[in-house]
């Protein structure tokens, strides 16, 4: 049965529609990537799925569930867990709390009053795990201001991957970082998601990363799909190479 | 002013230099300010206090520490009423609002038969509310044939009458009885004036007479005016030698006349004082201690430039006369004209019982 | 007696109408500085009151030093253009060197913190003007005496400054909304209140915009003062009344738009005068509970589009 | 829990606390309870200290809003004084006198107005919050003015000694004794178990997500955090602590008005304090409360223009040093021991 599934899923603001008719699946344990050119409506996609934007007609079923209006903490507690293209991290919180943060609110425990963060352990130790694996375990107790922009990315990811989410949506994960570490991110992407079954979806505009990563490729153009298939089939796909690769 | 003028005479006893430190009760916070005062420093006797709230939460703090006090203005009748039954070292010096609010209904009773409606403006705060609430109790007890056609509480520190005046302009009273002062009286007083509330409305505001001095242009003639007591420097008659020279001295100190009441209270708190130990040194031959102050504040009675003062046995509230006028600016001073005297025991209640029980079985 | 009714709320609607024109002034000031520069000003009312401190100074000055020399239409017309230009220009120069001195430092800060440091400011003027002018009430009559009265239909006189004072709001606002539809400066401004990085890119010099847009809004409020003494007294205590009205009319009119001043100047000119008459005790809290209910029922205000 | 984390978590309790804040909290609590028996304090001094607890408590309560949660309330007065005014009326309109009685009455109704003001309140952001937050308590303020005849208006209400335990020390000791023997101690110790409550409250999760509120909430929510709805939780939480200083304050200060403890200069002053103190640190507001009082205290014997002295005091602290006392505490503190570590 699909992670996610939207039927006819359409956005309009005022006249223009941004997002038309998209059918969409995605199964536990895939890996999809989104492309398609800027303004196809990939972020506007995205934020249907996560609750950003309401949809105007069609609806988004979720593990079973119709999501309707969910608030965007609904869907993220019930695992449907979004990170930002522009990194969204609490600066004067260090890296361990940050994930630490993200780890209680996994667990319902934001409200519980009386276990001292001081001497609690087990969501202590579990984002030192998580932070080594990412890379960033060293610096987990500087403050999310002091580290560099890319860093920046990596922690974001890792707060949503905190979350054990059933699907990942990912929004350009290696954007704004180095070109040589932008498979090193990938891969621990792939090594974490290999453990757990659960789907995930990215947004990429680098169409090596979306060959070498993907599953599938699911291209958007215009708010409507174009093609959805394995990425052999569609990076070779004409209109994807012309509107989307840009190779006349 | 006061003080000083002791001192130059050698103090009290003709020996001791009075020291006088003063404080604004409204800058600190008034119970942290009193104890300070009656413990850190340690004064012989603290006197003073205009605003209400501050009498009512200082008072039982006295009681407590056991600091000879004595309020000299504050004009609410809860204090003796309420807050504090059985006073030991709390003593007040001046009239409680019942003088105001039972005099003007006497007024009413006798001096103005033709009155049939009657309305009110008073400041919607615990000394506005008190005034009211006394004089329509006397309206009633007194049994006076008018009927009470408006009562509006505009909020203390307001900056719009409009409303209100054009209210009592509609409704068109033949009387008012107001305890508005401060910058509401002046600014009640300009918008009525503007929109003429006053050609066929009698005004009676029971301690008014500061605008004499605030705003005097503001003032028309005929405007019925009481000062809390006989506490105006001009007009009315038989004044006493203390008057003059205190009017006098006043004038040449501070280059305006004491229009407000609360300059003549002041006299009659700090004599007060000054009297008390004299007399407890006559009677004694040694120099008082707090109980023997209280002692002998207990029954005191002195002139004043008021005429004179005392304390009835087993109160601790003095009582004073009503007195009322019309606003007069013929003369070369604004002053009180054809002014009414009411005698003390007529507009204070009698020393067993609260104001609301001697209004209640009148 | 419908006639006696209907002329009964003449002087209601009169005074309803002067309130509505010294709250636009008020809030209009507020709501552009605000709206379009960003910047949350808690003391802006200050300038209200202290616009009526200086306009009570002016008045007694001009009476001092023309006395009746001129006669009463001469006297009226100087007193008048005391408090329109005079007054509104010393409170421009004081609100000009408050800004270099005082309020440029806090530009940057967050809203909390420009609350927090202009409720600073406010204590501050609050003071100020006690020193100055004394804890007393201060009056200013001599503009609405020499103006007179009329008597309306029902027989109760009216005195005309107010009227003056509405038409003469009338005539501000009038010329306000031509100045943001149609001139230079104003469309500028306005772009200003979108983005004003953007703006600064395109060559106009966003800090001289920056302070037009603010002396206009001080004097707006200003004149409010000086067309309220007339017919009032003034006390540095009322600041904080004028906070609070400043602030409602920003919320329900909603954010930097002028359509919103008017509208919740005129709405609260009547809740409050209507309101005081018919129901005097709530006179205080009527304010509040129309606060809440517009917040409550559309929260960017009546007129507002930016999302609180 | 394993063996290795069992001693590894002994390690940070000791760590913790023969840490320098651990010692100085330590002294701080004994300095506390010995004060009134110090050779140099008097009945004064006693009431002045007792008088910063209650106001400390309301202060580090009021940075759990700003400090914790980046919402800025001017309408700390509304349960401060709404607190206040419930134990007032129990003790005007009702037989009861008891402070263990009055107090959670007073907690509770600081926590009903919370609720109530905080619903309406959060759903706002930054200065909306704030100014409604204004709005909702003047609206107390004006009732309690207005209710003449129930609340004395601006008369206020008189809070007689209540008895402590169903022991009526007043009668006993006489009210110096009552203050200093056991009043004293009552809000010491209120104060000890406020500042320690909030102190854990803020260092658990609860703690942590309203700090991941306050550096970003479209963060927050997209982790699974209910931001208005643990904004409002803030405010509740805020609300109540707010209250027991509120009580605390009434029993000491033994009348209240509506311009002492509900009027929106009241809700100011926390805001002063917590700003002076330094609203990163949790203990900041402690330090901003005593300095506050004692600033005042000075300025309005100095001078008839308090409110200048004190305007000026926050405009500068925020422009100049927006961290407080607990900014330049800490940088000294760091230089201190960067000295000491600089030579090793």
């Amino acid at each position: 049965m699909a992670v996610l599934q939207t039927k006819e899923l359409t956005k309009q603001f005022g006249e223009l529609t941004a997002v038309e008719e998209v059918d969409f699946q995605i199964e536990r344990g895939e890996i999809v990537g989104i492309i398609g050119p800027n303004g196809a409506g990939k972020t506007t996609f995205v934020n249907l799925l996560t609750g950003v934007l309401n949809a105007t007609v069609g609806d988004i079923i979720f593990g079973g569930e119709p999501l309707k209006n969910a608030p965007v903490h609904d869907r993220a507690n019930r695992g449907l867990v979004r990170s930002f293209q522009i990194p969204q991290v609490c600066d004067d919180l260090t890296l361990l709390e940050n994930v630490r943060s993200a780890i209680l609110s996994r667990e319902q425990r934001n409200s519980s009053l009386f276990s001292l963060l001081l001497w609690e352990d087990e969501s202590r130790s579990e984002a030192i795990e998580l932070l080594n694996e990412f890379g960033l375990g060293e610096r987990q107790n500087l403050s999310a201001e002091a580290i560099p922009h890319g860093d920046k990315k990596i922690l974001d990811v890792c707060m949503s991957v905190a979350m054990e989410p059933e699907l990942l949506i990912l929004d350009e994960p290696t954007s704004g970082v180095a070109t040589e570490n932008k498979h090193e991110i990938m891969k621990r992407l792939r090594n974490y998601f290999e453990t757990t079954d659960s789907a995930v979806l990215f947004i990429e505009h680098d169409m090596e990363l979306v060959a070498e990563y993907a599953d599938r490729v699911f291209a958007m153009d215009q708010g409507r799909k174009l093609i959805d298939g394995p990425p052999e089939e569609v990076l070779e796909d004409e209109t994807v190479k012309r509107r989307i690769r840009g190779e006349e | 002013m006061v003080v000083d003028k002791i001192n130059e005479a050698g103090g009290i006893l003709g020996e001791r230099e009075i020291s006088l430190d003063e404080y604004d009760e409204n800058t600190e916070e008034v119970a942290q300010l009193y104890r300070r005062l009656a413990t850190q420093d340690d004064y012989d006797i603290i006197i003073g206090f205009v605003s209400s709230a501050n009498a009512l939460t200082v008072g039982p703090i006295a009681e407590e520490l056991q600091q000879p006090t004595i309020i000299w203005d504050t004009g609410t009748t809860e204090l003796f009423d309420d807050a504090v039954t059985d006073p030991q070292y709390l003593f007040r010096t001046c009239a409680s609002s019942s003088t105001d609010a039972v005099g003007a209904a006497l007024v009413l009773e006798n001096a103005l038969t033709d009155i049939e409606t009657v309305a009110g403006v008073n400041q919607d705060y615990a000394y506005g509310r008190n005034n009211w609430n006394l004089f329509s109790q006397a309206v009633e007890a007194f049994d006076i044939d008018v009927d009470i056609v408006e009562a509006r509480f505009p909020p203390f520190g307001n900056e719009d009458f409009s409303s209100t005046v054009s209210a009592l302009n509609d409704s068109n009273p033949d009387f008012i009885f107001s305890s508005l002062w401060g910058g509401d009286l002046v600014n009640f007083m300009t918008q009525a004036n503007d929109r003429g509330l006053f050609d066929d409305t009698l005004p009676c505001f029971s301690g008014g007479t500061h605008i004499f001095r605030d705003a005097p242009d503001q003032v028309p003639d005929g405007l019925l005016f009481g000062a809390r007591g006989p506490h105006v420097p001009y007009g009315g008659f038989g004044w006493n030698s203390l008057h003059d020279n205190f009017v006098s001295s006043f004038e040449s100190r501070y280059g305006e006349s004491p229009y407000a009441h609360g300059a003549f209270h002041a006299w009659q708190g700090i004599y007060a004082y000054v009297n008390a130990i004299e007399n407890a040194f006559n009677a004694s031959g040694v120099y008082p201690d707090n109980d023997a102050l209280v002692k002998s504040l207990e029954g005191l009675g002195f002139d004043t430039p008021s005429g004179f003062l005392n304390i009835p046995e087993g109160s601790h509230n003095a009582i004073e006369p009503s007195f009322w006028g019309l606003s007069d600016s013929s003369g070369e001073n604004l002053a009180l004209t054809d002014s009414i005297w009411i005698a003390k025991e007529q507009v204070n209640p009698p020393v067993e019982q609260t104001t609301e029980e001697w209004l209640g079985n009148i | 007696m419908v006639i006696e009714l209907i002329t009964q709320q003449i002087p209601l609607v009169l005074n309803a109408l002067f309130l509505a024109s010294v709250l636009f002034l008020l809030g209009t000031g507020l709501s552009i500085i605000y709206g379009m520069l960003n910047f949350l000003n808690l003391a802006h009312a200050a300038f209200l009151v202290l616009g009526a401190y200086v306009a009570s100074t002016v008045v007694t000055q001009i009476v001092g030093v023309f006395g009746d020399t001129l006669g009463t239409s001469g006297l009226f017309i100087i007193l008048v253009l005391g408090l329109l230009i005079i007054v509104p220009f010393i409170i421009a120069m004081v609100g000009l060197t408050m800004e270099q001195t005082i309020f440029k430092p806090i530009y940057g800060l967050e809203d909390d913190y420009q609350l927090l440091a202009t409720f600073g400011v406010i204590l501050m003027m609050e003071d100020g003007m006690k020193f100055i002018w004394g804890g007393q009430p201060v009056t200013a009559s001599a503009p609405s005496e020499l103006l007179g009265s009329i008597s309306l239909l029902g027989g109760s006189t009216y005195p005309l400054w107010p009227i003056f004072g509405t038409v003469l709001t009338m005539v501000i606002g009038i010329v306000l909304y031509y100045f943001f539809e149609e001139t230079r400066l104003g469309k500028i401004t306005l772009a200003m209140a979108e983005d004003d990085e953007i703006v600064g890119v395109t060559g106009i010099n966003t800090r001289l915009v920056h302070l037009q847009v603010y002396v206009i809004g001080i004097t707006l409020a200003a004149l409010g003062g000086a067309l309220f003494i007339p017919n009032a007294s003034m006390t540095s205590g009322l600041a904080l009344q004028f906070v609070i009205l400043a602030f409602a009319v920003l919320v329900i009119g909603g954010l930097g738009s002028l359509k919103g001043a008017i509208a919740a100047s005129l709405l609260i000119g009547f809740t409050r005068s209507f309101g005081s008459y018919y129901i005097p005790q709530l006179e205080l809290a009527i304010v509040f509970i129309l606060m809440a209910a517009v917040m409550l029922i559309k929260p960017t205000g009546l007129f507002g589009d930016i999302k609180a | 829990m394993s063996q290795d984390t069992k001693t590894e978590l002994r390690g940070v309790i000791r760590q913790r606390v023969t840490t320098l804040p651990g010692l100085a909290t330590a002294a701080f609590v004994m300095l506390a309870l010995s004060f009134p028996y110090l050779p140099s304090t008097g009945q004064f001094e006693v009431f002045l200290v007792a008088q910063i607890f209650a106001f400390a408590i309301a202060a580090v309560a009021f940075n759990v809003l700003l400090g914790y949660t980046g919402l800025l309330s001017f309408g700390h007065a509304a349960f401060f004084g709404g607190a206040a005014y419930a134990v007032g009326f129990v003790l005007r309109y009702t037989a009861i006198s008891e402070l263990f009685i009055l107090l959670p009455i007073g907690i509770v109704t600081a926590a009903a107005l919370a609720v109530v003001i905080g619903y309406i309140s959060v759903r706002y952001t930054e200065v909306y919050y704030s100014l409604l937050m204004l709005a909702l308590s003047f609206l107390i303020y004006v009732l309690m003015v207005k209710l003449y005849t129930i609340t004395g208006g601006t008369d206020g209400l008189p809070i007689s000694a209540p008895t402590v335990g169903g022991v009526d020390y007043v009668a006993l000791w006489g009210y110096s004794g009552f203050l200093q023997g056991i009043l004293y101690y009552v809000i010491a110790i209120s104060f000890l178990i406020s500042i320690g409550l909030m102190w854990i409250f803020m260092n658990s999760p609860f703690g942590l997500t309203l700090k991941t509120i306050r550096d970003n909430p479209e963060r927050a929510r997209a982790i699974g955090i209910p931001v208005i709805k643990y904004r409002w939780y803030a405010t509740i939480v805020s609300g109540v602590f707010t209250g027991v200083g509120g009580v605390m304050y009434a029993v000491l200060n033994s009348h209240i008005t509506p311009d002492t403890v509900l009027h929106w200069s009241r809700s100011g002053e926390f805001a002063f304090m917590a700003v002076l103190g330094g609203v990163g640190s949790f203990v900041g507001p402690i330090a901003g409360a005593g300095a506050f009082i004692m600033i005042r205290s000075q300025a309005q014997q100095l001078t008839e223009y308090w409110h200048f002295v004190m305007g000026a005091a926050l405009f500068l602290i925020i422009v100049l040093e927006p961290a407080g006392i607990a900014g330049i505490a800490k940088r000294s503190y760091r230089k201190a021991t960067e000295s000491i570590r600089g030579d090793d």
